[in-house]
């Protein structure tokens, strides 16, 4: 027989004029298994919390109801006091008399009986509380970081500044990701490079952070604070360790016409190479699929040129294993390809490039040394069109979305292309210009104002060429729809940004959502922006939706700061409301029939299985198993189970059935 | 869902009918420019498609009328262009069929719309009695529906060199079963 | 009539994070509701299930209500929604049974939404008093069906 | 091999070439060719002005007669006609209870499973065949013309790609031609406008298509409809004066173009009914293609 103890507080006024507090003491007293019962004006103030620490030792009380305002906002008060007094925290239950009686019903004895009702539930769900242990996870107190984009770089950065350390993966041979690729950023229009390698200078040097490029996640298993990751460091043919970066291997390697990446296709590089003159790390990576040895031909040349004979042909991949107490995804985005585009000719008209291609020409140590060209024959072009939502905002034939920074991109592009030629002609076809953010519209207003950059309000139907001039026909809506044919010697499409390729992958082998699009899901779009549903795994940058560099870096410093509250302690304690599979004597084991229904229905895939094995490791049963540490206590296993094998600490069959026959 | 006050869209607006009987939605329109852009006839219309969509979207009797009296909707050519690049999937061509019958059922067509409206007319007429189409004939009707005698006299003679021109029609045989056709779908015997 | 006397007993199912917080917010905007109604804490509606119902049925309640989360908002990402499925499950299955479901409410009643849930409580209340009390369920007990 | 035939009015009269040569090269092809019994004309755009439950029943009527002689798939060379029917096909197909209202109307069952295939369609599955059957000295530079029907509405036509379509470009080269790359081959001609009653328009639109090809030295304009055919060829006195130049390029059936690279004789493909007469310039010159860019 437990032997309880009920608290009645008057909260001055605010039950005690609608419900007869007294009363319902009294009656409490003759509830069966109540030791002791007793009212009191202000149960949360100090003399109120010494009292039931008294009658718990006075009375030798083994459980207590606090009948009181919401739980919501004293339960951490009364269950502190009780556990000063010797018991488990667990042990304390409140009942909700403010909130859900005095102030919603009117002074009657129907009032006073409820307030009787809820205490007498409180009652019988404490007489079968069991005392319960936060549950503590040990943290492995490291980082992974996915992705080098300046994301992944100032997530690393910070997370390292902290004190902890960090592994990052980058699947190219270097960092930077796109902002690398970008001339002049906006609003203010500084020079990108500038700006982002001394970061990737820091990330290289920086003491905790260990730089795996070339490299991809293979596999990931395990749970917050406790990942355990497997790394596939891809044989670049250069041996890190040997390789100076000279750069004398680069001269002297006969292929030549590799399309450039880095710089969209737009230029040429070699089989060996190394993707820009700043990359960090500054070590080539030969290109297996363009090199001749490796298709067969003979050549060596890039080892004969090396003087420190750092090429090394017979590479092989490395998969690296680390364990990580936290991981952030920052794997950004990828923009439409011109291919995308059926009525602006497929991809066939050499002088329709992308906004990113715009941006390799405009960049100082681009293809053309910052001076804008047309790809078709290399001439600086006098009539530039911009077409803003390419692709974007397009629900039949692209995305649904805004990509977000195009807008601003193509003020850019149209402003770069006047300054650096005067005469030159720039016209911007847009629905609408989404310039939110500090500084933001000013400098579309800028470029419209006093770099006269001509907007027009419509969509482009169609580009084709005609006497080396892209005829551009597109509409004026503000002019009532009246059809405008451009001929330009180049159009500029503002393609949409897109996930990433592999994201999806990346995202099943992480556990973490998407989103319909295959951006990396956020836990909540709002108050938990840059957590996913998977606890310990956190996003930053244009992989959760296309997004600037200013955001990016917030976010990033955000997701950090997530990732170091985490690694700031040694284990983790949570909740012990947790759901457990039951387990029974051989040759039952447990209720469970290992359907595994459970498994599938989990939120947070804390569900996984076991099997009981006899002495010679023959599988007698397969169960489910749940693990505490991802457990959040929703109860959604409990209720789908059919044989009723697990149970929720705190919320279990029992207490719940004896809470409604309570009633 | 339900659908209360503030969704009363006016039951008897054009574009409330345009989507009953059409099944478009008017209101998906985002007036981007992209059909007129694309439109051969953009140009020689006194509004292009979107602006005809757009005046729809109002909802107001007044620009409804508008509408309907337009000579823009009797110039469109239903090519399609703009419907297959429709960003939201317009069928705006759809939609200029159902204002040309809108437009002649209150009386309202614009009357550069007679000769097409008479051409239509002859064709079908000439389909209704033989089942299939007997240019001359048709041409005939045609040229006495509008007056347009000496239009396209040359042309004729031409096409009836080049032996392209039947004299005399050349019909389904089972004529009975096209006019059921006609009649149980127009009640029109013609 | 002996009916006039009649005070429906009402037993709700209702997620911690969302109702239960939508009920105290009732509280602190001190609007008012009928006091037939009590309530039992859960985590979520993902942890309600048939049984439960059927327990409160059992002891004599004349009436139910679930509430949780709006749909998306749920604190344990999807918890709500398996509920959702397996309701769409259960309800054909309490018809089959012979439950009344005009005494079963399903609703969301979000954290923000006191006046919802005083609302959804009062009209629950009439409702059910309006139903009569609910003796049709001890014959189904009897009768070992429920 | 045979498929079933829909001529359409057209084809028996105005574009009568059309049908010669259609027949003539499919002869050719080794594909027999199975009119419909007792066709009725489509509708064409007249019967959707003046009801378009007539518009589909005039459709319908053909596919069951279709259906009634066992043809599964029916071909329809007129680019007008195959728009027509196949849309009536594809609305058909998945709705048992239209099928079963417009059976009612046409006094005939029809459940919905015949397919229209347009001219293009079913040359490209002869396309080595064709260039088998040819001797590959029709080097003509031509400029393959689809016009709206053809590929729009996509849900429609189900065929090829909406825009710069390459399928009319493929037959051709199979026949030894050299396609153009032009931006024109998806412009409306203006049929839409029921010719008769907006001539200048047409003039027009019809001119702009007629320039281009011109302007990229095509030696003839390609056409797999009678629509675009008499647009471009027949209305070539007001197109030149709208345009104040004289363009002689002809405008050739795609079948009248197959059949003259195939050899056969022109007055069985109708040549001589074409209003700008068919002459064909000195083919360009051979092309010789030396072995040796790839060793290995
Ligand atoms: C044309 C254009 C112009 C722009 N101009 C501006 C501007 O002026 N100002 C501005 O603020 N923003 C601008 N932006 C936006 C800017 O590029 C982005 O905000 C920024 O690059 C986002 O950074 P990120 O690190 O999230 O993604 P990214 O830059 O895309 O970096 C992602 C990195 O992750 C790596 N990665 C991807 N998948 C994996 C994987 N599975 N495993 C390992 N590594 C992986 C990639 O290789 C890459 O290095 C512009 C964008 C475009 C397209
Ligand atoms: C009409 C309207 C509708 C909106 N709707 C949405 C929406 O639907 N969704 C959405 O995401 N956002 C919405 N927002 C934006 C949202 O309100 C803001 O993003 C958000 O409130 C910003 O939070 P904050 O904490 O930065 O600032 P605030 O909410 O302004 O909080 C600042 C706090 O600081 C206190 N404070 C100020 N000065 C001092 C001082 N000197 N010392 C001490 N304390 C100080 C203030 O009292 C206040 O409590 C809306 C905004 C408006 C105006
Ligand atoms: S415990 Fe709650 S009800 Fe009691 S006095 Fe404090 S605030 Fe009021
Ligand atoms: S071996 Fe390959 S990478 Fe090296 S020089 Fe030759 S082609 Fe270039
Ligand atoms: S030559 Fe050798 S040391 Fe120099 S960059 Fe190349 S691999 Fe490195
Ligand atoms: S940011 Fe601007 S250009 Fe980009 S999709 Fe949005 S509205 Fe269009
Ligand atoms: S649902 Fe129940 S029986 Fe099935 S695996 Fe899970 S615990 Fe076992
Ligand atoms: S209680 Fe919820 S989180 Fe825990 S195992 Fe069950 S379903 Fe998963
Ligand atoms: S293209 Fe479509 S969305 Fe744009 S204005 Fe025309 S109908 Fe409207
Ligand atoms: S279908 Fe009509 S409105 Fe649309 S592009 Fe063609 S002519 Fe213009």
């Amino acid at each position: 027989m437990s032997r309880l103890g009920v608290f009645v507080c008057h909260c001055g006024e605010n039950i005690g004029a609608t419900v007869d507090v007294t009363e319902v003491a009294e009656r409490c007293k003759h509830m069966p298994g109540v030791a002791h019962a007793e009212d009191y004006k202000y149960l949360c103030s100090n003399p109120g919390q010494n009292k039931i620490k008294q009658a718990i030792e006075e009375h030798q009380l083994d459980g207590v109801v606090v009948a009181a305002c919401s739980p919501r906002m004293h339960e951490p008060t009364f269950r502190r006091a009780v556990t000063d007094a010797g018991l488990n925290a667990y042990m304390c239950e409140v009942a909700n008399l403010r909130e859900h009686c005095s102030w919603v019903h009117e002074k009657a004895d129907s009032t006073t009986e409820k307030a009787i009702d809820l205490v007498r539930l409180q009652v019988e769900k404490v007489k079968r509380n069991k005392p319960l242990d936060t549950i503590q996870v040990p943290i492995t107190r490291s980082a992974l970081v996915i992705g080098g984009g300046i994301a992944g770089i100032q997530a690393a950065l910070d997370i390292a500044d902290s004190g902890h350390k960090v592994i990052m993966v980058e699947r190219s041979p270097a960092l930077g990701g796109h902002m690398a690729q970008l001339s002049e950023t906006f609003p203010t229009l500084d020079c990108s490079q500038c700006i982002l390698t001394p970061r990737m200078v820091d990330v290289s040097r920086h003491p905790n952070i260990t730089l795996l490029t070339y490299s991809e996640v293979e596999h990931v298993e395990g749970f917050i604070g406790n990942f355990k990751v497997a790394i596939r460091k891809r044989a670049r043919m250069v041996d890190e360790d040997l390789c100076t970066g000279c750069g004398e291997c680069l001269q002297k390697c006969p292929t030549k016409n590799v399309a450039d990446s880095f710089n969209e296709g737009l230029s040429m590089r070699r089989a060996i190479y190394v993707p820009f003159a700043q990359a960090v790390p500054n070590i080539p990576v030969i290109d297996t699929e363009n090199c001749r040895k490796f298709q067969g031909k003979k050549c060596d040349r890039c080892a004969k040129a090396c003087p420190t004979k750092a090429i090394k042909f017979d590479q092989k991949d490395q998969i690296i294993n680390v364990e990580v107490g936290a991981i952030v995804v920052a794997t950004g985005y990828q923009v439409m390809g011109t291919e995308r585009f059926p009525e602006y000719g497929y991809g066939t008209y050499p002088d329709v490039i992308t906004g990113l291609q715009f941006e390799r020409y405009a960049s100082a140590s681009g293809p053309t040394q910052g001076v804008i060209k047309r790809p078709s024959d290399g001439k600086e072009p006098e009539t530039v069109v911009f077409l803003a939502c390419s692709g974007s905002r397009d629900a039949a034939k692209g995305v649904k979305y805004c990509s977000k920074i195009c807008c601003m991109y193509t003020a850019k592009h149209a402003m770069l292309l006047k300054h650096k030629n005067h005469h030159a002609k720039a016209y911007v076809f847009y629905m609408d210009i989404r310039s939110a953010g500090k500084n933001y519209d000013e400098f579309v207003r800028r470029a419209i104002e006093e770099d006269g950059v001509k907007y027009i309000r419509g969509r482009v139907s169609r580009i084709y060429e005609e006497d080396g001039k892209l005829i551009v026909k597109g509409a004026d809506t503000l002019l009532g729809g009246e059809p405008v044919e451009i001929k330009a010697d180049m159009v500029v499409l503002a393609s949409a940004a897109l996930p990433n390729h592999g994201q999806g992958e990346l995202a099943q082998k992480l556990h973490v959502g998407t989103d319909p699009y295959g951006f990396v899901a956020e836990a909540h779009p709002k108050l938990r922006p840059v957590e996913t549903t998977s606890a310990g795994i956190f996003l930053a940058g244009a992989c959760q939706s296309p997004r600037d560099i200013p955001e990016t870096v917030g976010q990033a410093s955000a997701a950090a700061a997530k990732v170091t509250a985490l690694l700031s302690r040694s284990h983790l304690a949570r909740e012990p409301l947790v759901a457990e599979v039951n387990r029974k004597p051989a040759p039952q084991f447990s209720d469970c029939t290992g359907c595994l229904l459970c498994e599938t229905a989990c939120p947070y895939q804390a569900i996984g299985h076991e099997e009981i094995k006899d002495r010679n490791g023959n599988v007698l049963k397969t169960v489910a198993k749940i693990n505490p540490g991802l457990c959040q206590g929703c109860g959604t296993c409990v209720s789908l189970c059919r044989t009723k094998a697990i149970d929720l600490h705190g919320y279990s069959n029992e207490q719940i059935f004896a809470e409604i026959m309570s009633l | 869902m339900s659908s209360i006050s503030h969704h009363d869209r006016q039951t008897t607006s054009l574009a409330n009918k345009i989507q009953e009987v059409t099944g478009v939605a008017l209101q998906n329109c985002y007036q981007c420019g992209k059909c007129a852009a694309g439109c051969p006839v953009a140009g020689d219309m006194e509004m292009p498609s979107c602006q005809v969509l757009r005046l729809l979207q109002y909802e107001s009797p007044d620009y409804d009328r508008r509408v309907l009296e337009s000579e823009s909707i009797w110039l469109c050519l239903s090519c399609d262009t703009c419907h297959s690049r429709c960003p939201q999937t317009i069928n705006t061509p759809k939609v200029m069929y159902f204002l040309r019958e809108e437009a002649v059922r209150q009386g309202l067509a614009h009357p550069k719309s007679k000769d097409a409206q008479a051409f239509h007319k002859a064709f079908l007429g000439s389909v209704a009695r033989h089942g299939r189409l007997h240019e001359i004939g048709m041409l005939m009707n045609y040229k006495v529906r509008t007056g347009h005698l000496f239009q396209d006299m040359t042309l004729g003679s031409k096409l009836y060199q080049k032996g392209k021109l039947e004299l005399l029609p050349h019909g389904v045989k089972d004529k009975a079963a096209v006019k059921k056709l006609f009649k149980r779908t127009t009640g029109n015997k013609e | 009539m002996a009916d006039e006397a009649f005070e429906p007993k009402i037993t709700a199912f209702v997620c911690n994070w969302c109702t239960y917080a939508g009920a105290d917010l009732t509280g602190t905007s001190r609007l008012k509701y009928q006091s037939n109604i009590r309530i039992i804490r859960l985590p979520c509606t993902g942890r309600v299930d048939f049984m439960l119902i059927q327990k409160a049925f059992a002891r004599g309640s004349d009436g139910v209500i679930v509430s949780g989360c709006h749909p998306n908002d749920c604190h344990y990402t999807s918890g709500n929604y398996h509920a959702r499925r397996r309701w769409m499950v259960f309800n054909d299955l309490m018809e089959f049974m012979g439950l009344d479901m005009r005494r079963v409410t399903f609703s969301w009643v979000s954290a923000a939404e006191g006046a919802k849930w005083a609302t959804l409580v009062n009209e629950v209340t009439d409702h059910l008093r309006e139903l009569g009390p609910y003796t049709e369920y001890q014959r189904l007990l009897n009768a070992g069906v429920a | 091999m045979r498929i079933g035939y829909y001529p359409g009015c057209s084809l028996t009269s105005s574009a009568r070439e059309y049908d010669e040569s259609v027949r003539a090269v499919c002869e050719v092809l080794d594909l027999t060719l199975v009119e419909i019994p007792d066709w009725n004309c489509c509708g064409a755009s007249s019967a959707h002005v003046a009801s378009e439950e007539l518009a589909l029943s005039l459709r319908a009527r053909n596919l069951a007669l279709a259906e009634a002689a066992g043809l599964d798939e029916i071909l329809a060379p007129c680019a007008a006609c195959f728009s027509r029917l196949a849309s009536a096909s594809v609305e058909l197909a998945d709705n048992p209870q239209k099928c079963q209202a417009v059976s009612e109307v046409v006094g005939m069952p029809y459940s919905g499973g015949v397919k229209v295939l347009n001219m293009l369609a079913v040359l490209e599955r002869f396309k080595d065949e064709i260039a088998a059957k040819t001797d590959q000295s029709f080097r003509h530079k031509v400029a393959c013309y689809y016009g709206c029907l053809l590929v729009r509405p996509t849900k429609v036509a189900q065929f090829d790609r909406v825009e710069d379509p390459q399928s009319m470009d493929q037959i051709m080269a199979a026949a030894g031609a050299k396609p153009v790359r032009w931006s024109s081959k998806t412009e409306c001609c203006g049929t839409g406008l029921s010719t008769i009653t907006r001539t200048e328009l047409v003039a027009n639109l019809s001119g702009r298509i007629v320039a281009d090809a011109a302007k990229r030295e095509a030696v003839a304009i390609v056409t797999a409809c009678p629509m675009c055919q008499t647009n471009l060829d027949m209305r070539r006195p007001e197109i030149n004066q709208k345009l104040q130049e004289e363009h002689r390029i002809p405008v050739l059936y795609v079948t009248q173009a197959l059949g003259l690279a195939m050899g056969i004789d022109p007055q069985r493909l109708g040549l001589h009914r074409n209003m700008v007469p068919v002459e064909l310039p000195e083919p360009e010159p051979e092309v010789v293609t030396t072995d040796d860019d790839d060793e290995d």
